[in-house]
Formats: C-alpha cells, structure tokens, sequence
C-alpha cells in the first residue's frame, strides 16, 4: 500500500508545471530505490488553476476523496491564503514551497506546528541580501553601496519587498539589522508590471537615475526583465550594481545583450552544477526525464519538497504524525540548492525551511552565483554597464 | 453636422492646448504620454474598426495582438527577421486569421447580438491563452534589437527615439483607414452595413464579404501593432490581454464609430498617465486617472448629448 | 420577365404562401393586394432572397433566384422599396440616396442625374440633404426609401406598400411619376392599400388573401368588382 | 371645457423649426383630426405633449395643470396617452402582455386587475392571437396592440398617430367604429391620419398644421376647401 | 397538474439541498459552495441585464463588499455574518451613490464605466494601506463558523436561495413588465408611464447589494483580502459566461449555466491536469454556436415555438 503525498500546484505557469515535474522525478526515484518505510510513494497532483478557490478545494479533494497522508506544493500567495483554512481543518503534515507573502505566515499562525515552510518569506530575503551585500563589499574593497534605489512592481509581489525594505532601512539607521553596514540612503519608486499591462519603467526609472544610487534593485516579474534593461539603457541610467529579482528569468534573457552583468537575486542557477554533486545529480536527472531543462528554482525546491519529506519520514520510522514532525524539525537535507536545508523558527510559525536567497550575475549568458561566497563560481564583474 | 464640426474643432484646440501646457511643465512626461498613447491609439484603432463600424464585439482582441507577437518572435528567432521587416508578412497572416476566425465562428453569431459575440470571443480567448501556455509555457521571450533602445540626449534628458513609431504608426494607420471608409466603394459599404445590414443587402451590398474584409483588416493591423510593439515588449501568454480592456476604453471614450477621437482619446490618457507616474510617491494612482479620465468623459459626453 | 411557379413559403411549420404562380412580363406593372397578414411582404422578401422558399422557382430573365443572396438578385436589376424602410439612420438623406446607385452596375455611374430625378418627386429631400435620415418624419423617411429605391435604375422596381404615411398629394404625385417611369420600360411590382390609386398605374393585380391568389385580373376589371368595391374601395 | 391646452408652443431642432407657436386647445370628449404635410410637425406636436421630448418654448396645460417640464411617465399616470405612427410593440412580451404593462404602470393597476382590464381591452379591440408573441403578429393585429396598450392606461385623452395607415378598407372600418365606440365612452381623441376619408368619418373638428404651425382649422368640410389645405397638402386629382 | 407538481418539486430541492451536508463530502461540498457563490453573481447580473445594461461591475462590487467585511471584521471587531449585513448595505449605498451618475449611460458606455469603476475601486483599495493592507492585502485570524463546512455551506446556500428568489419574484412580479419593457424600448416604456430611471436604480441596488454579499461570504470563507485576487475579473467573466451558457433574462438559465460550468471546470481538471481549460474554452465556442439562447433558453424557446405552431396549424 503507497503512502499517499497530495501536491497542489499551478500547472499551467512554468512553476507549477516545473516543480510538478521534479517532485515526480523524486517520486520515482524514491520508488527506483524501494520506496520508505517498505512502500512505495504516490503522489497525486492537482492544477490549481492559479484561482483561490480552486486551490482550496484542491486541498479538500486530497483530504477526504484521495486520502492523502501529506500534502505539499506551492507558488501563489493568494492561493495559499484560501488554503490555509482548509489545512487547518485537516491537520495533515504539509511541507510547502511557494507563497513568500507574510500574509500567509499571519494566516497560518505560530500553532500549526504540521505546517513547514520551505521559501524564505518575503522579509527574510531583504534581510539576506544585506548579509550578502555586506559581504560583498569585504570581499571586494572597490564595491561601495551606501545608497540604494528600490523598484517595485506595485501588487503584492513588490509592495511587501518595498516595506520590508523600509523596515531593514529604518533598522540600519539605528545601527540594527543586516543592512547597518552599508545602507546609508534609501528611495523606492513603484512601477506597472509588464505582466498586468504596464511596461513603461522610465518615469520611474528617471527618478532612480536623479538619486544616483550605488545599488538599483527592481522587485517585478519575469516580464519586466528585459524592458527594464532596455529603457535604462535608453533614459540612460547606468548603476553599478543592477539587481533584478523577479521569480523567475525570460526564455532568452542571457542571449540579450543587455543582460551581461545584470545582477539577480534567486535561489539555484544551473551552474551550481560546478560546486554541489546534488544540484549536478538533479540537473542531469531532470533532464534525462523530461527531455527540457529546469528554467526556475521551483524545480529543484519541488524535488527538495518531496525528499525533505521523505527523508523525515524515514527518520521517523513510522507514519505517525508526532514522530514525523520531530523527524522533520532535526534533519539536515542537502539540497539541489546548493544549501543544506534545516528547520528554524522565522517570525511567527515554527518550522521555516530556507531563509535566504543567493545573489547571482548574468555572465555570458550563464547565472553565475556570486554569493554565498563559499558557493561562488565565480567573481562579481563590477561596475555595472551597458555593451555597446 | 456644423454642430459636430464645430464640436470637433473645440475639442482640437483643447486638446493641443493641453499637450502644450504638458510640454512646458514636463517635457518628459509628454514624450512618454505621447509614445504610450501612440500605442493605445494604435491597437484600439482595429477594436474601434469592428466595433464602431460594422457593430462586431470582440473580448479576445488584445489575445489576437499576443498571438502577432509570438509569431513576430517566431519570424525572429527561427529566421531572425527583424520585428520592422516582418511587419508585412504579419499583417497578412493576421489578415488571412481574421478571415478564418470571422468565417467558422464571428459569421455564425452576427445576427446574435453583442452578448452572444461577447461569449464567444471570451471562449476564443480563453483558448488562444491556453494553447499558447502549452506550446510556448508562460516563460516571456524577447526580440532584441539594438533600435529599440536608442536614444538622444538633450541636456540632461536622454529621450527615446524608438517609440515615436507608435504614434506615427496610429496617425497612419487612421489616415489610411479614414480614406479607406470614406473614399472606397467597400468602405462606404461598411459604414452601411455597421448601421442596417438589411439595408444594406437590399442596396446591392454584398454584406458577408464586408464583414469579412473589415474584420480581417483589422486584424491585419493588429499584425502591424504587434510587429511595432516586438521590439519593446515581452512576448508572453497575457501580453496583449490588458489592451483588450484598454481598447475598449479608448472605443467608448471617443464614442462609437469615432475614429479621430481614438487618437486624440489615447493620447490624452497616455499623457494624464504619465504626468501621475512623474510624482514621486504617486506613481499608483495613474490607474485612477487613466480610469478617471475615461469616466468623466463618457459622463460629459452622455450629458452633453440632446435627446433623441 | 419575372416568374414565379408553385411558390411556398414557411415560417418554421407554418405556411404563408401556398402553391403561388404569377407571370410579369417586362414593362408591366402588376399589382398585389390583400388584406393584413395576407403573405404580401413574404412574397416579395421571397424573391428578393430575404426569406428561403420551401419549394417553387422564381425564375428573373431566365435565372433561378432561389438560393441566390439577395444582394446578387438586387444587382440583377432588381429594386425593392421595402415596408420597413431599411434606411440608415444615421447617415444623410443624400448619403442614403447615393448608397442606392453606389452598388448597381447599371446605376453608379448615373449617381447625380438619378439624384436630380429623386429630388425633382420630392423636393423635400433636396431640402434635407444633410439631415440624418434617423430624425425624418415618417412621411420623409418613406420619401427616402422610395427615393432610393428609384437610385438603382432598376428593371424592375417593387414597392411595398408606397403610399403608407405619404401626405395626400404626394400619395397622387407619385403614382403619377410612377406612370412615367413605366413608360420607360421598367416593370414596376406593386403592393398598396391605398387599392384605388394603385389601380391607376398597374396592369394586371392579384388578389390574396392567406398566402392564396383568390383573383387575378386586369386592372380595369378588378376595380369594377364587386368585392374589389366593397373591401378595398370603402374609404 | 378645455381639457388640454398649448400655448405658444415651439419645439426647434438646431435651426428648424418643426413646430412653431402653436396654440391648440382641445375640448373634452371631442375627436380633433391633425393633418398637415409630411414633415409639419405633427408626430413632434404629440411627442411634446406626451413628453418624449421638451419644448424649446411654451406652455402645455393638461387638466389644469402645467405638465411641459414632467417627465413622459408622470404624464401618462395623469392620463395621456398615445400611440407610435412606426408601431413599436415591446419585442419578447405577447400582445396581451404588451397591453398589461399598459394597465400596470399608466393606470397603476396590480397584476390582477392589470390582467383583468387587459383581457377586457383585448376583447373591444377584437385582438385574437393575445398569446402570440410580437414577432408573428400582423400589421392590424400590432395596430391593435398598440392602441390596447395606451387603452390600458386609462386615459383621459388619446392620441393616435396615423394608426390606420396601411390598413385595407373593411379594417379601416373596422378601427373607426373602434375609435367612435372610445369617444362614447368619454374619451377625448385627437387622430392624426393622411387617409382624408378617415378624418372625414372621425373628426369632430379639424386642425391643419403646416412648417410648424396652424394654418387651417375646423370642420373637415370647410377646411377641405380651403385653398391653402389644398395647394399645401391634398392636391388637386387629374 | 402542472401547478401542484412544481411547489412539490422545490420543496423537496430544498430539503435536499440543506441535508446535503450529511451525505456528501467536504470537497464536493467545497465545490459546490463556490458554485453557488458563482451562481449569486451570474444571477445578479443577469437582473441588472434584464433592465438592457450590461454591467461590467460585478467584480467591482464583489470586492468591495468583500472589503468592507473584512475591515468591520478586523478592525471594529463586527462579528463576521454582521459584517456580510453591512457589506450588502454598504455595497447598495455605493450603488445608490453611482446609480445617479452611470444609470444615464447605455449600452458598452454603461458597460465600460462599470469596469472602470471597478479598476478605480481596486486602485483606491491598493494605494490607501492603512485602512485596506494595500496591496499586500489583509487576513483575519479567524474564518467564518472557524472553518467548519457545513455551516458556511448553509450560509452561502441561504444566498443562493435567496438570490433565486428575487430574481424570480422579479420575474413574476409588476417589476418583470417594468423591466423588460424598459430593455426592449426606453421610449415605449417612458410613455406607457414607467419611471425608468427608478426602476433601473433599483435593480441595480439590488444586484450590486447581492454581488457584494457574495463578496463577504466568499472572503469570510478563506479569511483574506488582496486587490489581485479579490477584485479578479473572473469574478466578472465566469458568472457572465454561466449566464449566457445556461440563457439570459431568466432564473433557470443562470441556475444551469452556474452548475453546468462549475463542475465541468472541475471534472475535466481531473480527468485532463494540463490543458483542461482549451476543453472548456471550446465548450463555451460550442454552446454558443449551437445553442444561441443558452442550454435552458434554446429549450424553452423550442417549447414554446412548438406549442405557438401547433396553435397556428389548428387555427
Ligand atoms: N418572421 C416571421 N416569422 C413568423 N411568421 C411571420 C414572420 N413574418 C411574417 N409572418 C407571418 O406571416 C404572415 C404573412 O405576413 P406578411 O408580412 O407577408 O403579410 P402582408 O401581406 O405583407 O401583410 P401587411 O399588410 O401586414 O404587410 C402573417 O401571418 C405574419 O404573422
Ligand atoms: N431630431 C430631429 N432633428 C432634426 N429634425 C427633426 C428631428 N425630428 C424631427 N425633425 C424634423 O421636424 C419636422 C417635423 O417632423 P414630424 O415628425 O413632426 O412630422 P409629421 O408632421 O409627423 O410628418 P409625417 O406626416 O411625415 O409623419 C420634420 O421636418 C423632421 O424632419
Ligand atoms: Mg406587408
Ligand atoms: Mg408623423
């Protein structure tokens, strides 16, 4: 008899689809090896159609109608949100990858302690890149960020970057937080997404060319990659350090010329393949399977959602529900990521997987990763600049 | 008739008067309206061609537009074409889609009524969205081309040449649709049968084959709209779907079968956009304005008009 | 000319028009009278392909209509004046006018002679060039329609119901005019309740009544009738 | 006794004057024939009355009361009613449901008693498809509609505009024995009609509208003859 | 006959329909309460249609009653079904409030001042976060009945429920001469003493009101709010098109569409994980192709044009 895992996911967005693909990559070779506990593992997956409501009732069919024993998935913060009622009602362990909104941590509150969450909340990744920005600059004495520029998209997505921002800003000003070191003046501007019909970034951009920042972050989504590019090369806005940190990146965005240097925040890159076996070993099997490559880091973080889960399983020893949850909360996981994925507390709920992302540059069409800086394949280019 | 001309005249001068004041207060930001609007005017001149002519409701405009971009990126990427080459090749296979959308599916519903053309566009939509998340995922491609970011400095303000084709684009496209309607046999026939097709059939007026041409030329220019915007635009499973609202917007600003008011609809609603994204602080509410605008002229203009 | 064999017309299972047969020969004008609901306007929205036919020929200078779109059959020279009008309402009178010529063959390149013809019946046109012929009177508005139905100098003119709402003198001027015209050699299909001056232009007139033809005959013959008299000559 | 009255009355569209100063009184219980060329004004002089559209300038007084700036629907509830020289029926309702939103909304009636009166209106009109929906009725059957529609309202006064153009001779007949049978019943009438024959039989009195204003009036006879009604609008036969 | 099997036929519905939690489970459940939710809507603006104005404001109002819920909720702590009364109450104000401006305009002028309300209402909503959460949005701790299916079952059935009777005493009452009058002819209304505008204002008080009750209920179901979700133009499209799938200006035709759609959505995501929505994407070509008036219009209408023939042929 399997143990059943339930995965809701977005299977219409590259995401959801990818991410689905590498949990069924881990499923089978889990399966290959002779399954845990002496049975094999099923996964049943269901779209959520990137709707609230359906994703809610996802949950539902995975609890009563398929009887899962576990539930996982991710992406959307909206969708997560109409799910967490649900899996309040059910309790089940649920090992989570997407949904970065703090929104969700509220929803959630500090007593499900059957809840782990594997993506960095939004917070916590504005405070990442203050611990690697500090970094940074003493690896590399001729680097100098005092002053910082936020762009971000105006929904949810940007908003909750831009006043986590604020919060680390107004943190360094009292000489607290990740960012004391180094951020001296903070401004942020927000902007239409391509992806909701807007695209013009050049009022905004204007604004961020007149504060003259050492760092330029824009907070957006796939979509506005490139444009942003384009139109700062074309008001002229050339910062020496330009951060992207969207989702996810364009099909083509490293064949752009304009993508050369460009700085990025995320979580994996293909050529982590360099420093970490596991990421190698993902790569190569993801690919072998499914003939494409893994374009977001929701691949590697399904594949992780589904070992992280079954490596506690195993620890346990048993299905029960205490034992798990104790199991869980101890493992080391070695992740694709690169990373090695343990259990700590964040704000409000108890069991919070990763906590930062890695800072990464456009080289020659490749991510390469920057920082951490024990896990870097290579050196940061710097300053900033348009080719020719 | 002299009361409209009159009307016109007044709205013109208006009009330039307001782009003036703009200019000097914020060149920048009537650069950028003026660019924006441009490409407003240009994709909501095709959605205001079936619309306010020849009565036909379409919800899946702006997916007929992502459906241009990913077959301009096609022509890019499988033969780097440039988008501004492939510009001709574009308006005749969207032409030659409109011709088959309109014949298998718009043709069976025209005597249906708006609500029912509405349904059907929505389904059309929904799965020309969908087929292209399966081909090509909701991964965003580009085409890279290096006019699309050039530039000229004038003190320090380094301006955009690039999309100055938009409103240039729009100005054609009106002119020659302008002479199209009221200088051709065909045109004059659209008019109409947008008005009486009844009529129209007992005048001579093969109306079918009407419906058929204005239709696909409209797509057509959506092939066109579509080679302009590649250069400067993510190509992605929802590029075009927010046109779709704004098209239908600048359509009931200007007011059915009102052509010249889509140029000087879109813009007017380009610049207002961009003079909010110019406050700092207030670049959220432009939104509000674009929307704004829109509601207080189709309110002006409802109050304006005399009774029937 | 035209002619029209074993004719039958259905609206969904109900017949309007049954078994009907007429022969019109070129430079006749022929009459149809009946009373309301008769088949009148179906009959004529038959040969002009408005409304398919179940069975029958209607056969013009010996080529079948049936099946035909009503536009090829209206550039086959064929003009009708509708009951309904058909105007576009937000277009000028003389815009109206001229779309009557632009689409006919034979007419669009007499577009300002046929325009002086129109104007010279009903000066009032002339008057309203410019008006929107959505704000006309009724009586302007079956000016209109008639006045463009005269724009596509056809071979043959039908006329539903011409007179409805035309003032008197209009009503008396223009079966006169109409009286020319068949003298150049137009055959000119008439409905009309106004049965007595109709009478004064036609040939030959058909009675129906349910989709029936109950009498056929000359128009000196018919408006000698008893029952001619009594249900169409009363007012 | 004056029941409606017009003072100075001008309805002006952009620079045309179609109707022009007219003073009109109409007497209660009497049948007033308006005829006057195509374009004279006549359909707009009953649609200010009726209030579809306002005057430029002038005064209507209805009952007593002045009515020129009420809204249409308030004029009906006090008891105008009319009819459309185009018939325009209300698409998707039957005939006899078209005749209820008379009786339910002019008069005030509930359903039932709307239904009732609408059933009672059908019967005097002679109406015989009331179940037929709009789209499969003929010309006299709309007609009839028509008229049962403003009926049902229970009007005051009637204005009928052209209802009997298009009509054959036994249904004229038959719509003037209808109308004299309503003016029996106290209702005060004005026809508008370009069947002279019709004014003829109908009208108490009779006025002639030209360009806008009154040109002619009062009984059919006389105002036949008049030269003016003549050369403006009747035409002489060869 | 007829008559007394009807009363019958409801009635046992309704048993059904309110014992339906004991027999089926919570994800049928599930997708049924969101069914519903859709229906309220497809059947409000259906009412708002019957008047002739095609309203584009349904996700507008959606959201705002959803809004209004839960900020009475969060911040002056209204208990969450006071909160879905005053969401409603609230919402008609508002619709009072633009009836007075928008209930002049016709046809897509109308249509499209609807949607840009409803864009101006979600800007608003977005840039004002003190009292909204902007665009992060706002979650309260607590769910409705704290999750519990049954209950939330019976509240959104009860607005359903009371839904199709309002559209139905609409329909059967002076208000359904009124309305249709006013859609089909404005002038022929005007003069047959209808006070449109009053009519028009008050339909759309009461669709809006409905619209935002559905608001409430469905934000009190999952406990948060966000511009991007909660003013969605699904809220707009998919109630529209299960209206015109099942037949406009009718109850029925919305109840069917709303249930046709609901769960075809939901069956063929199951039987087919990716590409389910081009499937239902061609239902939607399909049925409007050959059933023109809807599943439930185009059958009436076939009755009654068979029942009218067979009148004729015996005449
Ligand atoms: N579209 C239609 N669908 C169904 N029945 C129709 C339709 N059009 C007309 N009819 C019916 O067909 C019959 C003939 O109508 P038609 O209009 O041809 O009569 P007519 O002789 O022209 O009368 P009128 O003097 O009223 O113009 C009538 O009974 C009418 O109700
Ligand atoms: N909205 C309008 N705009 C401009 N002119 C108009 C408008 N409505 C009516 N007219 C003009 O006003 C005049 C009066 O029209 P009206 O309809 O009252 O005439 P009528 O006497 O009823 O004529 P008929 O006998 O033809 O029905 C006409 O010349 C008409 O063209
Ligand atoms: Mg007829
Ligand atoms: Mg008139």
């Amino acid at each position: 008899k399997p143990i059943k895992i339930g995965a809701v996911n977005p299977l219409g967005d590259i995401t959801g689809d990818q991410a689905t693909k590498a949990m069924k990559l881990a499923v089978k070779e889990i399966n290959d090896a002779g399954g845990v506990l002496g049975r094999p593992i099923e996964l049943i997956v269901i779209d959520d159609e990137m709707n609230p409501a359906k994703g809610a009732a996802a949950i539902e069919r995975l609890a009563t109608v398929e009887n899962v024993d576990f539930f996982v998935g991710g992406m959307g913060s909206g969708v997560h949100l109409a799910q967490v009622p649900i899996l309040k009602k059910y309790q089940k362990i649920t090992v989570w990858i997407g949904a970065a909104s703090h929104q969700a941590e509220i929803a959630m509150g500090p007593d499900a302690d059957w809840y782990f969450h594997l993506h960095p909340w939004d917070y916590q990744q504005g405070e990442g890149y203050g611990v690697g920005w500090t970094e940074i600059v003493h690896a590399y004495p001729n680097v100098k960020i005092e002053k910082v520029f936020l762009a971000y998209e105006e929904g949810a997505f940007g908003t909750d970057s831009y006043t986590s921002y604020i919060d680390l800003y107004e943190a360094a000003k009292r000489g607290e937080g990740s960012w004391k070191e180094i951020l001296k003046e903070f401004k942020g501007a927000s902007f239409k997404s391509a992806s909701l019909g807007g695209g013009d970034y050049r009022a905004m951009l204007n604004q961020a060319k007149a504060f003259n920042p050492d760092l330029f972050i824009w907070a957006g989504y796939d979509a506005d990659a490139i444009p942003i590019v384009a139109q700062a090369k074309e008001v002229n806005f050339q910062p020496p350090l330009f951060v992207g940190a969207p989702p996810g990146w364009p099909a083509d965005f490293g064949k752009n010329p304009l993508s050369e240097n460009v700085i990025l925040y995320g979580m994996w890159a293909p050529t982590l393949n360099e420093v970490s076996p596991v990421a190698k070993h993902f790569y190569d099997a993801y690919v072998e399977m499914w003939k494409e490559e893994p374009a977001t880091y929701f691949a590697p973080l399904g594949y992780t959602n589904i070992y992280f889960l079954v490596e506690g399983i195993k620890k346990a020893g048993s299905l029960d529900k205490n034992a798990i949850i104790e199991a869980l909360r101890t493992i080391e996981y070695e992740s694709p990521l690169g990373e090695v994925l343990k259990i700590e507390p964040s704000r409000i709920i108890k069991n919070q997987g990763f906590k930062y992302q890695k800072i990464l540059q456009w080289q020659k069409g490749r991510q390469e990763v920057i920082w951490p800086l024990e896990l870097a394949t290579t050196q940061l280019v710097y300053p900033f600049k348009f080719g020719k | 008739m002299e009361k409209t001309n009159k009307s016109l005249k007044k709205t013109l001068i208006a009009f330039i008067i307001f782009l003036i004041v703009v200019g000097i207060w914020k060149p920048l930001a009537l650069v950028y309206g003026i660019q924006r609007g441009g490409l407003y005017s240009l994709i909501g001149l095709p959605l205001a061609l079936i619309l306010g002519i020849v009565g036909i409701l379409n919800l899946a405009h702006g997916d007929f537009l992502t459906l241009g971009l990913y077959i301009g990126y096609i022509f890019f990427n499988s033969w780097s074409i440039d988008p501004l080459i492939s510009m001709a090749p574009l308006f005749f296979i969207l032409f030659g889609l409109g011709m088959v959308i309109y014949s298998i599916l718009i043709r069976r519903v025209l005597k249906a009524g708006h609500l029912n053309q509405l349904l059907l566009t929505f389904g059309i939509s929904m799965i020309i969205i969908e087929l292209i998340k399966i081909i090509w995922t909701t991964r965003p491609r580009s085409v890279y081309t290096s006019y699309a970011s050039s530039s000229v400095t004038l003190g320090n303000m380094s301006i955009g040449m690039y999309e100055f084709i938009y409103p240039a684009m729009a100005i054609a496209v009106l002119v020659i649709l302008q002479l199209f309607l009221k200088k051709t046999r065909l045109g004059q026939a659209a008019s109409a049968v947008g008005q009486n097709p009844k009529g129209a059939e007992i005048v001579g007026i093969n109306t079918n084959v009407v419906y058929l041409v204005v239709f696909s030329i409209a797509f057509g220019i959506i092939g066109v709209a579509a080679s302009v915007m590649l250069p400067r635009t993510p190509v992605f499973p929802l590029s075009g779907n927010p046109y779709t609202l704004k098209s239908f917007a600048l359509v009931a600003m200007a007011g059915l079968g009102n052509l010249n008011g889509i140029l000087i609809g879109g813009i007017t609603l380009g610049v207002a956009e961009a003079i909010v994204q110019s406050i700092p602080g207030y670049e959220g509410w432009s939104d509000v304005v674009f929307f704004g605008i829109l509601i207080a002229v189709i309110l002006l203009n409802a109050y304006r008009r005399p009774e029937s | 000319m035209l002619e029209i064999r074993n004719l039958n017309v259905k609206y969904g299972k109900i017949q309007v028009i049954w078994d009907f047969s007429i022969d019109i020969k070129s430079g006749e004008a022929v009459g149809l009278f009946g009373p309301n609901g008769a088949g009148k306007t179906t009959l004529i929205n038959a040969i002009i392909g408005l409304v398919k036919p179940e069975s029958g020929k209607i056969i013009f200078e010996n080529k079948s209509l049936v099946g035909l779109e009503t536009h090829k059959i209206i550039r086959a020279g064929i003009a009708v004046v509708p009951q309904e009008r058909e105007l576009f309402p937000f277009m000028t009178v003389e815009e109206n006018l001229r779309l009557g010529s632009a689409y006919i063959p034979v007419a669009k390149n007499r577009v300002e002679e046929n325009l002086e013809f129109v104007f010279t019946i009903f000066p009032i046109l002339k008057e309203r060039r410019k008006q929107k012929a959505g704000t006309l009177s009724g009586g302007q508005q079956r000016m209109l329609a008639i006045g463009r139905g005269l724009m596509a100098n056809p071979k043959f003119l039908i006329l539903d119901e011409p007179s409805l709402g035309l003032q008197p003198s209009l009503v008396i001027e223009l079966f006169q005019k109409l009286k020319e015209i068949k003298k150049t050699g137009m055959s000119i299909f008439l409905t009309e309740q106004n049965v007595k001056q109709g009478l004064k232009i036609i040939d030959r007139g058909y009675v129906i009544e349910n989709g029936r033809i109950v009498m056929d005959d000359s128009s000196i013959n018919l408006a000698k009738s008893e029952y001619i008299q009594k249900s169409y000559l009363g007012v | 006794m004056v029941i409606l009255k017009t003072i100075n009355l001008v309805k002006r569209f952009g620079g045309l004057a179609a109707v022009n100063g007219v003073d009109l009184d109409i007497n209660e219980n009497e049948i007033l024939g308006i005829i006057g060329p195509n374009g004279a004004g006549k359909t707009t002089l009953v649609n200010l009355i009726s209030g579809l559209i306002y005057p430029t300038q002038g005064e209507i007084v209805f009952d007593g009361i002045n009515i020129e700036s009420k809204p249409a629907y308030i004029r009906t509830k006090l008891g105008i009613a009319r009819t459309f020289q185009l018939v325009r029926p209300i698409q998707g309702f039957t005939a006899f449901e078209n005749i209820v939103v008379g009786a339910l909304f002019g008069a005030k009636e509930n359903l039932k008693q709307a239904r009732d009166s609408a059933s009672e209106i059908c019967d005097i009109l002679e109406l015989k498809r009331r179940d037929f929906p709009i789209d499969k009725l003929t010309v006299l059957d709309l007609k009839k509609v028509e008229i049962g529609r403003a009926l049902a309202s229970k009007p005051k006064i009637l204005f009928l505009d052209e209802v009997m153009a298009g009509l054959n001779s036994d249904e004229t007949w038959q719509m003037i024995h209808l109308v004299k049978s309503l003016k029996k019943r106290g209702l005060t009438i004005v026809v508008i009609e370009h069947v002279m024959g019709v004014i003829k039989e109908l009208t108490d009195r009779v006025i002639v509208l030209e360009s806008g204003k009154i040109i002619s009036q009062g009984l059919y006879e006389n105002v036949c003859k008049d030269p003016k009604v003549i050369s403006a609008y009747l035409g002489e036969e060869d | 006959m007829k008559k007394t099997i009807f009363p019958i036929i409801t009635i046992l519905a309704i048993v059904l329909l309110i014992f339906l939690p004991y027999f089926i489970g919570a994800y049928l459940l599930h997708v049924l309460m969101t069914i519903f939710i859709y229906m309220t809507l497809a059947l409000s603006w259906d009412m708002m249609l019957r008047t002739g104005q095609l309203s584009f404001g349904v996700a507008g109002f959606f959201g705002v009653g959803a809004y209004a819920s839960i900020i009475t909720c969060s911040r002056f702590g209204f208990n969450p079904l006071v909160s879905i009364l005053f969401a409603g109450f609230f919402v008609a104000l508002i619709a009072l409030g633009l009836g007075f401006a928008v209930l002049k305009l016709r046809d897509i002028y109308f249509s499209i001042t609807t949607l840009a309300i409803t864009m101006v209402f979600s800007v608003i909503i977005r840039n004002i976060p003190k009292l909204t959460g902007g665009a992060s949005g706002k979650v309260i701790p607590n769910v409705i009945f704290n999750g519990d299916s049954a209950k939330t079952y019976w509240l959104i059935l009860s607005l359903a429920l009371i839904t199709i009777l309002i559209s139905e005493m609409f329909n059967r009452t002076k208000i359904h001469f009124a309305i249709n009058s006013i859609r089909n002819d404005e002038i022929i209304a005007r003069s047959s003493g209808i006070n449109i505008f009053g009519y028009l204002l008050f339909v759309f008080i009461i669709s809006s009101a409905l619209q935002g009750i559905a608001g409430a209920i469905y934000t009190q179901q999952y406990g948060f709010v966000s511009p991007e979700t909660t003013f969605s133009l699904d809220f707009l499209l998919l109630p529209m098109a299960m209206a015109l799938v099942g037949g406009i200006y009718s109850t029925w035709g919305s109840v069917i569409g709303a249930l046709v759609l609901g769960f075809a959505s939901e069956y063929l995501k199951l039987i087919m994980p990716y590409g389910h929505l081009i499937i239902y994407g061609i239902m939607i070509v399909l049925i409007i192709l050959f059933l023109p008036k809807g599943i439930y219009g185009t059958t009436k209408d076939k009755i009654i044009t068979h029942k009218i023939e067979k009148k004729s042929l015996s005449e």
